[in-house]
This record gives C-alpha cells, structure tokens and sequence, in this order.
C-alpha cells in the first residue's frame, strides 16, 4: 500500500473535484515565508508537517501563523521536528478558515460484503478511533451502480446538513466516490471535513493506493515514504520484507506459514525483527537475492523454514548455499533450517553437502533458532 | 463423495502456456484431474501436456465439455478472463493469480454471483479431493484420501498442516485454500455449508490468519449452523498492528481482525482452537474420536 | 389468492407530495389497499390522504413494515428512486414514471435482479387485484373480482379490455400492465408463471403490441411450459413500419416485431387469437366453457 | 429518437476517439469547391447527401471527385436531389482512403435480454437487413461490467482481424462503447467500417439517440430532422402526435388503445392519417391544445375514441368543447365521439350539450367515421 502525504493526497482530492483550502507545499522556513509575502498562501494561514502518523495537533507539528515572520519561525520549529519517527522534511501551509463544524467521511472496503463502504461521522476533527461507534454510519456501496443519490441524502442526514452544505457534500461525494473508484484506492478519508459558510472544505487528506493497482498508476511508483530503505529495495525486487522489532531473521515462504513461524518463535522468547517471504518462486537466483537482503538486516540468527510447494525445496537448498558462499565471513550469522514439502530429500542432501542440517520439527527448529540467537532455551 | 469437484469435474486451464500454467497441468493430471482444455488467445491448435489449448474458453466448453477453471493469467487481465469463464458457462472458478487489485476482483465477485458462479482465491492454492479431482496448484504428495476436510486462507501453511495430518495417519475429504486477499470469492461461512452437507467429511479444520472478521463470521455461522467438530488454527498471533504480514489481507488495523478476538469467537462457538500448526493433527484425531461437537 | 400482491401487501408510495402520487394513493386506498407510507425526501412528517411521509424509503419499511413500492418520481430519479427501495428490503415496484431512459433502466433491472427484487413497468398500470389489493394506476371502477388472469403491454387498452370482461359479466384475478418501454422489468415470459401458479386464475388474457419480441417469446412460453387457457391480442396490426406508435417499444423496425408473426406464433402455442378488443369478452367466455388448454 | 445525421454522428464518433476519415461539411457546391481547393478535404473525395436515408449510393446521393471542378460538379447535382423524400441541403465531403475490407459494427439493446447488444459482420458495405443471419454474430454486453476484452477479441475473430487491425478493433470498440453508453444511444452504427492499411476507420455513421435522456443530452434537442413540421410543434408541446398516409384524425389515449382504433378503422376501409395520442392528462387545456393541433393537419373526419383512466372523461369533453369553439367555421371537420370510463356519464353529458353524441361501441363508432371521411360503410 501507497500512503500519500497530506500533500499528495490533496493533489489527488483536486484532480477529482474536492474543494481545498489554498495551499502549498514549502520545504524550508524561507520557502514559507515567500508563500505568504508572494500571496499564494493567504494570511492567517495553518502550517503542517507532513508527517504520515496521526496526532500531528497534539504533537506540535501543527502551528497557525499570522504574519510573515510567524510563518518562517513555525516553519523552521516544524521542520526540526523528528514525529514519532518521521523526520519532517515537508510542510503544507493553507489559508485558516472560519469553520462551522468539522466532520468526517471515507471511503474503503467493507471486505465482508465486498463493497466499497463509506463512513460517516458527524463527529470530525478528532480520531475515528475514538469515536463511539454509534455516532459513525457505515454504508456499503455496491460497485454497480456505484454511490447513489439515496445513500448521499443519508450522509446529509447524518451529518446534520441541509441546504448549501447538502447540495456541496452530493457534489464532494461524487468527486471522493470518483478518486477512490478512479486510483483504486485502499482509503480516501476527509478529517476534518469542514462546513465553512454554505460550503465543504477537506481540511486533511488521506489517501491510500493499493499496490497491487500500480499497473494502471504508474505515477504512485516513486513514493516511498513509508518504507525502511531495505524495504525499499525489496519492494524493487518484489521480495515480501518486513522489519520489526527484533534480532531473529525469519525466511519462510508464504505469509501464513511466516506468521506461524512468528508465533512459534515468539512462544519460546524469540523476537523475530526481520521477516521475508519467499512466496512461490522456482529461481534459486531469486532465494540467493532474498538471502543476501536478509544478510543486509544483521540478524542475530536466521531460521529458514520452507514448507515445499510452488517453491521446491532444492530449489531453495541451492540458492541458500549459493547466498552463503556470497555473503562474507565478517557478516556471517547463525543458520537454522527446516525444509519440508515437495523434493526435500534432494533439498536436505544439497543443504547436507554444504554443512548445514535441516530439522523436522517445527518447535525444535524454532527452539534451535532462539537458541542461536542468544535467547532462551 | 467430496466438495465443489467431483468425478465429473472437467477443468480448463486459462493461461495455460504461462509457466506456472504449464507446470500445474501437469501437476493436476499427475492428481487424476480431467485437465481438459487450455485457453491462451491466439494459441488455439497447440496442446500443452497433452491438452489442447483454445482461443477462448468459449471455444472450450464448446469442444470439450469443461466445466471448472484454473486462471493463471497476469493480474492486468485476471478480471477479463473471469468474466470470460463466467460468461462461457464456467460455474467454478479457482484465481490462482497474485495481486489482482481488490477494485477488480469486486466487479469479478459480483458479476460471478449474479450468474450463479462461485469464485474460490484469488491468490489461492485451491481444492483438492485426494482420489477424485484438484484444480489449483496445492502440492500432490501431502494428500492422502480420507475424511478431514480443510478451508484455509493460507496458502503453504495449508499444505504443512494438510501434510501433518497425512503424516498422523488420518486422510482428507476436501481442501480448499481461500486465498489471503481483502476481497476473496468464497471465505469460510461460503464453504463451512459445503462441509456441512458433505456426508464424507467428519471433521473441519479451519485455517485462518488475521485481519478482516472473516473468521469471526465463521464462529458465528459455526455456532448457529454448523454440526461436525472443528479444529482451528489463527496464524499471526505475534504480528505486530500495522503491519502488512504478507497477505494484503492479514493486516490488524484500528484493533480489528486480531488473533485474540478470532480464537475467542472460535472457542465460544464450540471449535477446538490449536496454538500452533503442529498441535493439530493430536487435536483432530481427538476430536474424531468425541465425535459429533453436538 | 391472487399475483403479486395478497392481503399482506403493503405500499410506500415514492413521489407521494406530487400530483400523480396524491392521487393514487387516494385510488389505492379506495381499492382498499393498505397504502402505509409515501416517500419524498425533506417532506418527512407531513401526512398525504392520511398517509405519513418520510424522507427515505429506509425509514418507511423501519417504521411502517411497508414491502411493495409505487414509483411516481420524475424520470431523471427514478433510477435513483428503485435502487433506494430495493436497497431498502422492498421486493415488489411498480414504477408508473413514464420517459425514463433505457440505459437507466438497465441498470435498474439488473441490480433489483441481483437482490431478487421484481420490477412492474416502468410506464405502466401496474398490478390490481380485484378484491385485495392495487399498486398502481388503473381506474378502480373497470374491475370485478373473477377468475381472468391479465397481462398486457398496454395502458388505456388494457382498461377497455377489462371493463369489457367485467360488462360480460366475468371477472378478474389479477392483472398485471407490463408497461410498453422497450426495457421492462417484467415481460409476458416473466409474469405467465405466476399465473400458472394461482390456484385462482383460470384464464389469462395476453395483450400485446407490435414491437420487440415479447409476445412471439410469450408463444414460447405458453407452448412449452402453460396449461391454462390463453386469449390474446396484438394492437399495431395497421401501424406502418418505422414509426414509434406513442410507446418507445412499439415501433416495427427492421422487419421484426409485426403483428403477423405475433399472432401467428400465438396461436401456434394454441391460443386464442382476438382480432379486435371486443371479441375477447365472448372469447374468453367460450374458453372458460372449454376448459384447460391442454 | 432523434437521429442524427452522418455528419453530426461522426462528431459523436470524433468527440469519443472513433477513427474517421478527413472531411467537412458544406451546404453550397462553392463551399465544397473551396474546401478542397484549401485542402482541408484532400483529394480525390467523396461527396454525401446527408439525408437519414439509407441506400445513398445506388441512389446517386453519393459521389466521387478528383478535381476542384468534380467536386463543384457533383456538389451541385446532389444538394438538388429529393432524396426518399427528403430534400439535400448539406454534404458531408470526405477523403477518399484506399479501403482493403468493409466490415460491420453496431451497438443497440437487446430488450429480452435487457442489455445492451453489439452486432458484428464481415459483410459490410450493404444494408445489414441483406446480410444472411448466420453471418451476423450479436454478443450482449452486460452493463456491468461493460464491454469486455474477450468479447472484443471475439468480434475481431468474427470479422477476420488480427495484428494492427485487431489491435484497433479494441481501442474502436471502447470508443463506441463509450459513446452509445455515454450519449444514451440506441443505436451506434458503423457500416462500412473500413479496414486500411493496418488500422479501421469509419466511413458511415448511423446514430439515434434516445428521447427519454434528453434531460442529460440538452445538445440534441435543436435536431428536428425527421420529423414533420406539425410534429415538431406536437414535439415542443409534448403530445404524441404521428402523421401517416390517410385523411382520419384519431385521437385517443394511450399507446395500445390509439393502435387498436387504428386496427378497427382499416378494417372498416378507413385510412387513419394522423393520430395523436393524449396520454395520461387531467387538464382540460392540454386537450384542447391537442385538437387545434389536429385541426392543422387538416383531416376529413376525427375520430375521438377515449376510456378514461388517469385522464377522465369529463377532462376530455371539456377540452374538446373548448377546441371545437375555436376552431373557425371553415376549418371545421366531422367528429365522431367515444367517451367511455372514469366520468363517463358526466364527459357524455357535456359532449351532448354541445351536440355531439358519444357512440358506446368501439365497432359502431369506428364504422361512422369511416362514414364520416366518406369512405365504406
């Protein structure tokens, strides 16, 4: 999944037609200061961090500005900030308006119907999370005939608007219904949606991309903003990568079996921080690939745990000895595997030639692994 | 007797040039599978492992009777050949396909069901009835005829916990692998009925991951409808929140869909609920031995 | 008994504020119909004929148990009017709105469709049945309980035809005017199996146009599947090709759809062929004389 | 139905990315001349009637030229054709291209399958009723999803394309797929359609676009080509209104029951000429409005034949009374009246006032007037 900046997810809300505030992007105090002299921003004016996590109010990435001056020393504040892990490299300011209520819409999958589903608070401007459910309606939107009329008057109703605010929020609808429909989207969430005068204006923006529509946006392809570098590169090979917590390097193939290793690691005080899924490859050049990553992520110990399916498990013994050969001795680490499934026997017997002994038994394995690693047993 | 295939399951393989097409029409013979037509536009007239392969899969129900697919087509077409399948008279569709953006497989899904065809995956291992018929790509030698049947969202967890029963001794009916997606053509409550009506299964195990309620739902329907012992299993119960586990399905997300409530609503409808994959073979062989769970 | 609707019927009436809608609503009730809500968004709380008008068809099934709907609203939402009542439970909807373009009604008949929802017109009378109940627009004062059975693709025509059974001295079951659009969410094929299934009906009167092949399928029909007897009649037998006769579906165009081959392929079927509205009465008393068709 | 006339259909087919020969149109021979001496028609041409219709060429309405002076020449000896009744005041001149094949292709509904329809034949070029039905394939294309790549690699199959003009069969066939949906069509049509060199274009185009979505298409309500003047004036003041070829008035209410009067009067020896249908009205004033309409088409005798449902009968007597009081003397015309249903008694009453007498009997009031325009019996 592609998560878009504030910014880049308000791009996409212009495309499509959802109001905004005037705004822009700056990337340093003294761009943000020229937005505000030059007019582009107009004054009072909020400036943003954009930063993906939520909370950024609370959390001081958020400032208002009166003045030039103003600006440039919210911005440089803002810029310095490292939130909750992001460094803030960006910011949006936009001209502050007079907002009457604030309320919050989305769109995503309800994956029980199989329907877009689109919610609607009349309680905006805070986390959905902490909305009481009852105060939230959800609607499915059955893809054909896609958002209806009837179903937007309901959104009306529920956010408390009539009139002017009604008639805006049947055409915003339309052009959120359009950008979730037309970029495939995981998510588009307006919060605040703010009611200014007889108008909507989308005060936040998010919007998630599903990855696996990239082939029709290929413009989603160069943001990377919520990937480790390693798992920038992984993405590039198309090698499933995850980094966590932890000091145990798991390589299984397919996520339910990585995530059974997971668990069964986790039972006996491993603590599993790197996890990749070989998935279904038959390409020992492509295991070799995942094992020198993997290596790049300094583990403590590695499990290897292949059940073999689509993957053989020869397949998997080569370009394991293959990648151990290539990896130097300074950056060498601790090796358990398990390899079941179709050809095993050749599997165990190129893994065997090369000095490495596969176990059965998942729970001995696993136990092996945290062993390795330093941990208990 | 067995689930969705059966003696007279006659299979087109859509895609069947491809390599993984080409591998497991021949994985799916080597299973027993009538494997009876191939579909790549503009190969009609060559065969692949002994099959011919048609232009079209109308073409395909027109010469050889099939009446089940296997896709293998890129993701950038999947949808196509879906509606093509469908629009030809196919009425079980297996996706084993890989990443089809879930704003496609929501037209596929509602087009297959307003034709009364049913779509198992995508990005799925499919059915298998060891003696009887596979249309999918599960791997042949974990299988073992008998009366355990298996619905999975996993894909080579699947075959580790369907080869842990083998090795147990005990057999399977049917398994059928969902897929791990978001938007899946069958999830648990589609099959769990299946099962149910199945007089050659005694026993269901049950293989879920985190994320979404489609386990949940299965507890629901289990409690309510559901009479045979069922044995589960929830993977992913150490993954962190936010995370993406591989599956663009298993993911926890604003506290939903994670392993604690899924075994909870399992337990309270009645299933036995392993911590691990290899409690489960001791699990089903007891619960075959209790019999009925009411 | 009756077709459609039974003393169970109850009516929300979409487009209630507007001219057409008050005034069926007072003919409905008249029928002694249970009219029980009318819709017009932003009306909600006020009353029509007595009647209590929401803003959603949602809140007229939650608060009244309405299950049969009466569409007046204009054409450009109408569309939008049928899919709110389907999406909110209703099953049965007659839609009266004349001029509403086809695509839109491609739409509409395919998605009630896929929630087992039965569309009546649009551009049409509507269902009475005599005794029970009426939703829809024709005249009370033609009707008489009795045993015929009508289905029609017309309006006005259809009145005549059955005030002249009535004036026979016969009377009828249930009559259903399909509405002449060129997209109907019932057709002749659609309603002749409710008929055949009414212990009540012992004759159905089929009136039909030129245009389409509605009735030359109704032929297909009646021969293969329906025993009752069946007197028919086709208007247009003089309308010259290529000009719309006032309904968009009764146009001759491209040789197909004449009267001729109407009315021959009826009475292949074995029905009785009327040559002008003023025989059916004395026909349909010679059938019932008669007896089943086969 | 409006149809739309070749030149306005293919800016439909232009507007949506149809593949069309270079031309323009011209309503004089010296417009023409001057189109291809400034080369915005290349030479050699083709030079159209743009009459609705068919068989143009065989009826000499199409022409070619390879020089300025041809294509004066020949522009002046079409725009001076009657052409089946219509009169050419506007050519469409196109290029002449060097044409490998002559295909077929339409969209339409299919109304027992309640979906749309694409028809496709090898056999282009001639009128589609003379090809033989086996080599005519119709594929119905569910509105959703649409139309779908299998069906379009289908329909080139049926017309014998492959590489290039396959390839162009797809992009074509999204085009006309989008225009008939997006302009509410009920029929797009392209015959021929020409295969040249490695791409298609269209050398026809046959579009008639529904009348019920008007309210979304404002554009084609100025395009009054296929109808009478008297029906325009019917059109504008919303009353169904058909002139055929006879000299009784019918007026009636309702589709079937108009068609049914007509079917009784031919039967008796009369020759229906024009019938207006009152469709469902309450208001007196729209039916007086629909006689005095009927009055201009001049008929020798009106037959009024009426059962009142929605429109009542003392409606009808009213604004019947009301018309024939403004009629003037000479313009007067035997009527033979029919009132029958809702308010009968009270429409027959009012009608006697006035000295008409409402004829209960179908069968009787058709035979007087038959009498009435002087006809048998």
């Amino acid at each position: 999944m592609v998560k878009l900046a504030e910014w880049r997810g308000k791009d996409v809300f212009r495309t499509y037609g959802v109001p905004l505030p005037k705004g822009h992007v700056a990337r340093s105090a003294e761009e943000a200061e020229q937005l505000v002299r030059a007019g582009t921003v107009p004054l009072p004016c909020v400036i943003k961090a954009q930063v993906l996590a939520g909370g950024r109010g609370k959390g001081g990435a958020v400032q208002f500005a009166g003045t030039p001056a103003e600006v440039r020393a919210a911005a440089a504040a803002i810029l310095g900030l490292e939130f909750k892990g992001e460094r803030v490299k960006e910011l949006l300011l936009e001209e502050k308006l007079p907002i009457a209520r604030e309320l919050y819409l989305a769109l995503t999958l309800d994956r029980a119907a199989r329907m877009p589903m689109l919610i609607v608070s009349a309680q905006g401007g805070v986390e959905i999370e902490s909305v009481p459910d009852e105060q939230i309606v959800r609607l499915p939107i059955d893809p054909f005939p896609g958002l209806t009329g009837y179903q937007k008057r309901r959104a009306a109703k529920v956010l408390g608007l009539s009139g002017g605010p009604a008639k805006a929020l049947d055409r915003l609808l339309d052009a959120l219904w359009a950008a979730f429909d037309g970029e495939d989207a995981e998510l588009v969430e307006i919060n605040p949606l703010a009611v200014v005068g007889d108008g909507l204006v989308a005060l936040d923006a998010k919007v998630i991309i599903e990855d696996d529509a990239a082939f029709r946006h290929p413009q989603y392809a160069e943001i990377r903003d919520d990937r480790t570098p390693l798992e920038e590169i992984a993405r590039e090979k198309e090698i499933a990568f995850v980094q966590l917590d932890g000091n145990i390097g798991v390589i299984a193939n397919g996520a339910g079996l990585t995530m059974a290793t997971l668990d069964v690691l986790a039972e006996y005080g491993g603590r599993p921080g790197v996890f990749l899924d070989l998935g279904g490859t038959d390409d020992p050049a492509k295991v070799t690939e995942a094992f020198l990553l993997m290596a790049r992520a300094k583990p403590r110990a590695v499990f290897l745990n292949i059940f073999g399916g689509v993957t053989r498990c020869d397949t998997v013994a080569k370009g394991l000895v293959e990648a151990m050969r290539q990896v130097p001795a300074s950056e060498r680490f601790p090796l358990v595997a398990r390899i079941r499934g179709n050809n095993e026997a050749e599997g165990i017997e190129i893994l065997r030639a090369a000095g490495i002994t596969s176990i059965p038994q998942l729970r001995e394995s696993a136990q092996a692994a945290v062993a390795a690693a330093g941990g208990r047993p | 007797m067995s689930v969705l295939v059966d003696a007279g399951t006659k299979v087109v393989v859509q895609g069947i040039t491809g390599h993984q097409g080409t591998v497991h029409t021949r994985q799916m013979k080597l299973f027993g599978t009538a494997v009876v037509a191939g579909v790549t536009p503009g190969k009609a007239g060559s065969t692949v492992e002994g099959t011919p392969v048609f232009d079209s899969v109308r073409d395909a129900v027109e010469r050889t009777g099939a009446n089940a697919s296997c896709i293998f087509v890129p993701a950038p077409y999947a949808q196509d050949a879906l509606l093509e399948s469908v629009d030809a008279g196919i009425r079980l569709a297996v996706i084993v396909t890989e990443h089809i953006p879930f704003h496609d497989m929501l037209v596929m899904y509602h087009y297959a069901r307003s034709r009364g065809a049913r779509i198992i995956g995508p990005n799925c291992p499919g059915i298998a009835a060891p003696g009887t018929a596979k249309v999918g790509i599960t791997p042949n030698v974990v299988f073992r005829p008998g009366r355990v049947g298996v619905i999975s969202r996993s894909g080579t967890l699947t075959y580790e916990i369907v080869n842990g029963i083998k090795e147990h001794g005990l057999g399977q009916s049917t398994c059928i692998g969902l897929g791990g997606d978001p938007v899946v053509g069958t999830s648990f409550v589609d099959a769990l009925p299946l099962f149910e009506a199945d007089p050659d299964t005694d026993l269901v195990v049950l293989v879920g991951e985190i994320g979404g309620t489609a386990e949940e739902d299965a507890a629901d329907y289990i409690r309510q409808h559901f009479s045979k012992p069922v044995v589960a299993y929830i993977a992913g119960r150490s993954a962190p929140p936010g995370k993406r586990m591989g599956h663009a399905g298993a993911i926890i997300s604003r506290g939903r869909g994670t392993a604690a409530t899924k075994v909870a609503a399992l337990e309270a409808a009645g299933a036995t609920v392993a911590r691990f994959p290899y409690e489960i073979p001791d699990l089903v062989a007891a619960a075959l031995r209790d019999g009925a769970r009411r």
